[in-house]
């Protein structure tokens, strides 16, 4: 039983201090101008030609699936969606900082990570068309993606809620001692949940290596940061819990892998969270259920548009020597075909049969469930047409 | 008299309400400006002013612990938690601070004044997230009201009850029916008895009991089974704490039959309170065993969402089951 | 064997649990250095160090989320929540993420590891919020499961069940007994069966069905009823999800008649689940209407604590009104 | 629709910076030294005699009461207690410096506020007896109290819950455009609550006339608050918020005082939150169901001790001459003598009448609560005998 004092490191004053926001002044590591050039101060991380390659590839390739997927919403095929665009640096860079055996417990707008990760079109295609090849069984909306081979945690639409979660994997890895994190990604509206302070200050207090990875892309829906909270951004939030903290340009590919480097590097050798805080901007449509147009201006989106991440990177690349335009084109013209090509052929794809409903539920169904299915499939064999993705096979296999 | 679907209803009977009492105040998340995720509060901000309808941050707990406190202090907050499905971060809020806190006070202190709205149920191919029907999980909660409408007429003239009862209500939309359900709407302020069910249509052989969009559901069954001779009455419940007991029981003693259906799961749903009640009330009435038409004992499915609903094939078999019982 | 309260039954199942399996990992409020404010982990941290028995910040839906995660990622944790009545803060973890985990990723992910403990129920003069039975609020859950012991013996052995079940179960302690429970328990090892309900008496008039604390009470009404000539068969349900449905209809297919006591509410209460499927299951054998002894409608009081309760004249006069039904 | 930028405030930097509490660094306003003389850097408060001996006197109560309720209790008189000693200073000097059409919203220890404010000692044991004079009805256990003509809220037994339910109050009350505030008392353990965030973040952004009194004394029953966050204490969290944030020792009534009353100015004028974190240190057991010495050492106790807030304003008021220890002494010892009393008295109060179980559940009582009570009422009828307290007056009135 040791004295713990909280005074201990508590100084003292005698006149009364009101202390503002005016006393921190948390600045954002920006490494590449916005034309791409290196900041002079900048000490560029050591990023490797593949590494830098396979950056730019997922980004464009997340940016040619919200295109495509945006028009297929338009045309019905899919019910929803919502895109990642003008946030590609921040969700592939700091993903590409990682570790395989890291787990990536994501909000929902990070298909950059899991791009880079290696999900494939046809594993994007049948989670958004809830098909029976899609592991997570169909079972979510999409854009819920989840793959355990990738350590990526399937995505849970509840905002907030992987914060302490995330805490809580890290805890585990730690006590298992292996050399792997957990990063938590999210945005500054979801910070406004309860389940942020929790799992920030769990992970600070029980010393978990969990980097919480905060896309502050300005908006939550409709709602603008200036209205989702009255301090300086979510870094300043790090410094109440005792967190180290980044804040940095999410626009900046370079930046953002820098950060999240350190912040791996911190989290396993000092065994504690640290928190990022990457300034971006979503430049989408919350989803494709949302029309910014009632919210904010043009102006405003197309000064964001000119910071554009991916041809701030493309830049810093052509420079290095690494990039060629017109090789690029054929690439991304590519990756078009093979999205729709996949798309159409995915879209074919049955649902999973009706067994699949009460499976998961538990490890195994108990007695309520099995009669629940029973009734349901004898209810669908009396009205096949009724029914028709699955009374086509209601006996499996 | 004007058309209106369920969501301009609601907008109206917001207006209405805060027309005429300054104290009545609108938020939630993307209330302000934007007019909500759905557009019922469209326009109440540039009407009212910021003070009056506004954005939160993104925090239900917060936005009911807000309203609590606001309503304490004599306000007349009208909350809106953006999706039924994300009430559950405000549930302690509610369960151990909204509904108790008048009794806790001995009646000193109370946030009677206190309206939560929030959209609920499925059929809209939302999945997990944005399908569920927690309304039983409030049932369970005495000191709060809850209350759905089936329709625009219901909906604003039940709202405006709500709004104006000095309990605290839950106010749950059928979301599914925001913009299908449409009908005339009296633009003069009305409102409707909360507590009380409503008999839609008078029958004899068994007794449909439903609120909500659950509601087109019965009567499609009903239709059908009336033409295998079968006179359904079909019942909106609409109150589901305090429910009207009474409607239901003498219903049933003139039917012998009890059918309820609703979206949400069967283990624990209020189908169950309900089927509990009657067969003490009715026992020496009822002719067959009360039938319960519901969701399945699983979460929300997305790709089986048709299979899983209980729709208006599977309720018309079970109407049959209990009559050949 | 030795004679333990249920206090320590618990603290020795835990014992138990942890030196089998070094994944298992405790915490909660005050649960570390403190041995929980009941004493329940007593010793632990000190035999199993501090990464594997600590305290944590004061936060349920942080413990929750926290136990969440950890599961997830393959440890076994059982995490403490102080009071039932400060579950709710964690009723969306526990609600839309531990239930839901497995069945959202298709059965790649799940925390079925998870073991959520917590003290519940009344008479201990707790008032408001040191007495509720919040069990029902989860029951409408499909995915978890929820295990009620009545004795040390049971709290051991279901307790290690639900440790080493691979579903997220919530374990209720009925805290009126911690320490007025005491019986002989194995130190060994065992399990009992979740999912089942135990015959604690067989009868032939009338079931009477309970769990944890209660079933003392319906014993003392049994007891009573005896004295009129009347024979009882008694039921603990144990689990509460998914629950025994064929133990309590079989019985009840003997003796015609169901008597449920709970101390939670009775609007919405879990007995209105059991009423709901056994007048179902068995219409035809029912003599008498399901009779419901349970918790007023009312937040739970203090001073009126003992007028309040479900007790065994109460559940005594309703076993005479359903026998004379 | 205007343009607003979250970056705007944002500076730049081009090293990854790791931010780490170190920047904050949050004093503790001091005025009196601990033995009571006023530090020389420090501009006291105005407090009148009046004030000061009404301070004095509502700590010395709330110690007496505490004396004797911790009594009351081991004699098994009261099933429970909880005491304020040690933190007199705090829960007093604060309430002083509020207006009494100020809402107080506490959490359970701040009987000091309440005493200050005028709460009898009869209205004391009403609550603890949970009898029928208890305007609270006796619902709650001892010591939550309420009291609707102080503008004290009645106490919740779930921590953090009245902290966002405080920001809405002083909506409210801004709304009204009264001059009048809310304080919202709660503890450090309280503070790691999810309904903490949202509190304080929403009444940054919605601009609420609120006091947030942190009693940050060291302890969340056996937890001390090195267990509880990583952080500079709570004070550095308002930083986070855009709060303004005042860290105060919390045994020092001048300084107490004057946070406060700054504090209340700050909000009034500027209409915004304002966060005090008052250090302190819990010298009692959490409650009468605790028992420290399985979790603190005696010498941290006394170390503690030897602060005593009251002992430090006696100081100070006899330097100004406005003490005198032995009427002093006559007084404490009346105190002594009416809590007693009082106790007698009160604890042969009756308990409220059946009929009252029913009550204020809703404005009425429905039909299904008639007929409970109904039904309750005949079954009392039936065994008098077991139900003693409320059997003698089934008919009410
Ligand atoms: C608990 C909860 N409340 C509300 C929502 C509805 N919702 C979905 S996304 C969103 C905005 C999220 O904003 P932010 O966290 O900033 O992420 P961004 O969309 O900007 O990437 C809202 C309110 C939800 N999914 N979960
Ligand atoms: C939501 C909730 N969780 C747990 C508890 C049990 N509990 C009562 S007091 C307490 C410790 C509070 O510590 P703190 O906020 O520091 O206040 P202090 O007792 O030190 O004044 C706990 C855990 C509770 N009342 N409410
Ligand atoms: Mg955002
Ligand atoms: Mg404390």
């Amino acid at each position: 039983m040791h004295d713990r004092n909280h005074l201990a490191n508590v100084g003292m004053t005698h006149e009364v201090n009101v202390i503002t926001n005016g006393l921190l002044d948390i600045p954002m590591l920006q490494m590449l101008a916005e034309d791409g050039t290196p900041h002079k101060e900048a000490t560029l991380p050591e990023l490797d030609e593949k590494t830098a390659k396979d950056i730019l590839h997922a980004m464009q390739y997340v940016r040619v699936l919200d295109e495509r997927m945006i028009g297929a919403q338009r045309q019905g095929r899919i019910s929803f969606y919502l895109a990642c665009t003008g946030e590609e640096a921040a969700t592939t860079a700091s993903a590409a900082a990682l570790k395989p055996q890291d787990m990536i417990m994501s909000q929902y707008r990070e298909q950059g990570a899991l791009a880079y990760r290696g999900y494939t079109t046809e594993q994007f295609m049948n989670q958004m068309f809830s098909n029976e090849k899609d592991p997570n069984k169909g079972r979510q909306m999409p854009i819920h993606y989840g793959d355990k081979a990738l350590n990526f945690m399937t995505i849970s639409s509840p905002l907030g809620t992987q914060i302490p979660q995330a805490s809580g994997y890290a805890y585990g890895q730690k006590m298992e001692g292996t050399d792997a994190v957990t990063i938590c990604y999210f945005g500054e509206g979801a910070a406004s949940e309860g389940d942020f302070h929790a799992g920030l200050n769990m992970a600070a207090v029980l010393n978990c290596p969990v980097i919480f990875f905060c896309r502050n892309n300005g908006y939550a829906i409709s709602t603008p940061a200036s209205e989702q909270f009255a301090g300086d951004g979510i870094a300043s939030r790090g410094i109440g819990y005792g967190v180290k903290t980044i804040r940095v340009d999410g626009n900046d590919v370079m930046a953002v892998y820098a950060a999240t480097q350190t912040a791996r590097e911190i989290a396993v050798k000092e065994q504690c969270p640290v928190l990022i805080e990457a300034m971006t901007y979503r430049l989408a449509a919350h989803s494709t259920s949302d029309d910014p147009t009632g919210y904010r201006s043009r102006e405003e989106e197309e000064k964001w548009r000119a910071k554009d991440p991916i041809a701030r990177m493309k830049a810093w690349m052509t420079a290095q020597g690494w990039f060629d335009e017109e090789a690029n084109a054929k690439v991304v013209e590519k990756m078009r075909e093979d999205v729709l090509n996949e798309l159409k052929r995915v879209e074919k794809v049955d649902v999973p049969v009706i067994d699949e409903i009460i499976e998961d539920v538990y490890d195994t169904p108990p007695w309520h469930l099995k009669a629940q299915l029973k009734e349901l499939k004898e209810h669908i064999s009396k009205y096949p047409e009724h029914y028709p993705k699955t009374s086509g096979r209601l006996n499996r296999g | 008299m004007a058309k209106m679907n369920l969501l301009q209803a609601i907008n109206n009977a917001l207006i209405t309400a805060m027309e005429e009492n300054e104290k009545v105040m609108v938020f939630g998340e993307d209330v302000g400006h934007f007019g909500g995720v759905f557009r019922a509060t469209s326009n109440l901000q540039e009407k009212f002013g910021k003070g009056r309808c506004f954005n939160t941050p993104l925090t239900e707990q917060g936005i009911i612990g807000f309203a609590n406190g606001l309503a304490a202090q004599g306000s007349s907050p009208v909350a809106e938690i953006q999706f039924g499905d994300y009430i559950f971060p405000a549930f302690d809020q509610i369960v151990n601070e909204t509904a108790k806190w008048r009794y806790r006070s001995g009646g000193q202190f109370s946030v009677g004044t206190l309206t939560i709205r929030t959209p609920y149920g499925g059929g809209i191919a939302g999945g997990h997230y944005h399908s569920q029907s927690p309304e039983a999980y409030f049932a369970h909660t005495p000191g709060m009201k809850i209350v759905i409408p089936r329709n625009p007429y219901q909906a604003k003239g039940l709202l405006l009850a709500s709004i104006r009862d000095d309990n605290p209500v839950l106010f749950m939309e059928p979301k599914k029916l925001y913009r299908a359900s449409v009908g005339e709407v009296p633009e003069d302020d009305y409102e409707l008895p909360i507590g009380k069910a409503e008999v839609i249509k008078e029958g004899k052989d068994i007794t449909l009991l439903a609120w909500g969009a659950q509601i087109e559901i019965i009567e499609k069954a009903a239709e059908m089974a009336e033409k295998d001779g079968v006179s359904a009455e079909i019942i909106d419940l609409r109150s589901i704490l305090p429910w009207d007991a009474d409607t239901v029981a003498e219903s049933v003693m003139k039917t012998g039959r009890l059918l309820i259906n609703h979206e949400a799961p069967l283990t624990g749903g209020f189908a169950s309170e309900i089927a509990a009640t009657i067969q003490e009330r009715c026992f020496l009435y009822l002719e067959a065993p009360i039938s319960r038409v519901c969701g399945l004992d699983t979460p929300y499915p997305l790709a089986h969402e048709k299979e899983y609903m209980p729709d208006h094939l599977k309720t018309y078999e079970a109407i049959k089951r209990t009559l050949q019982y």
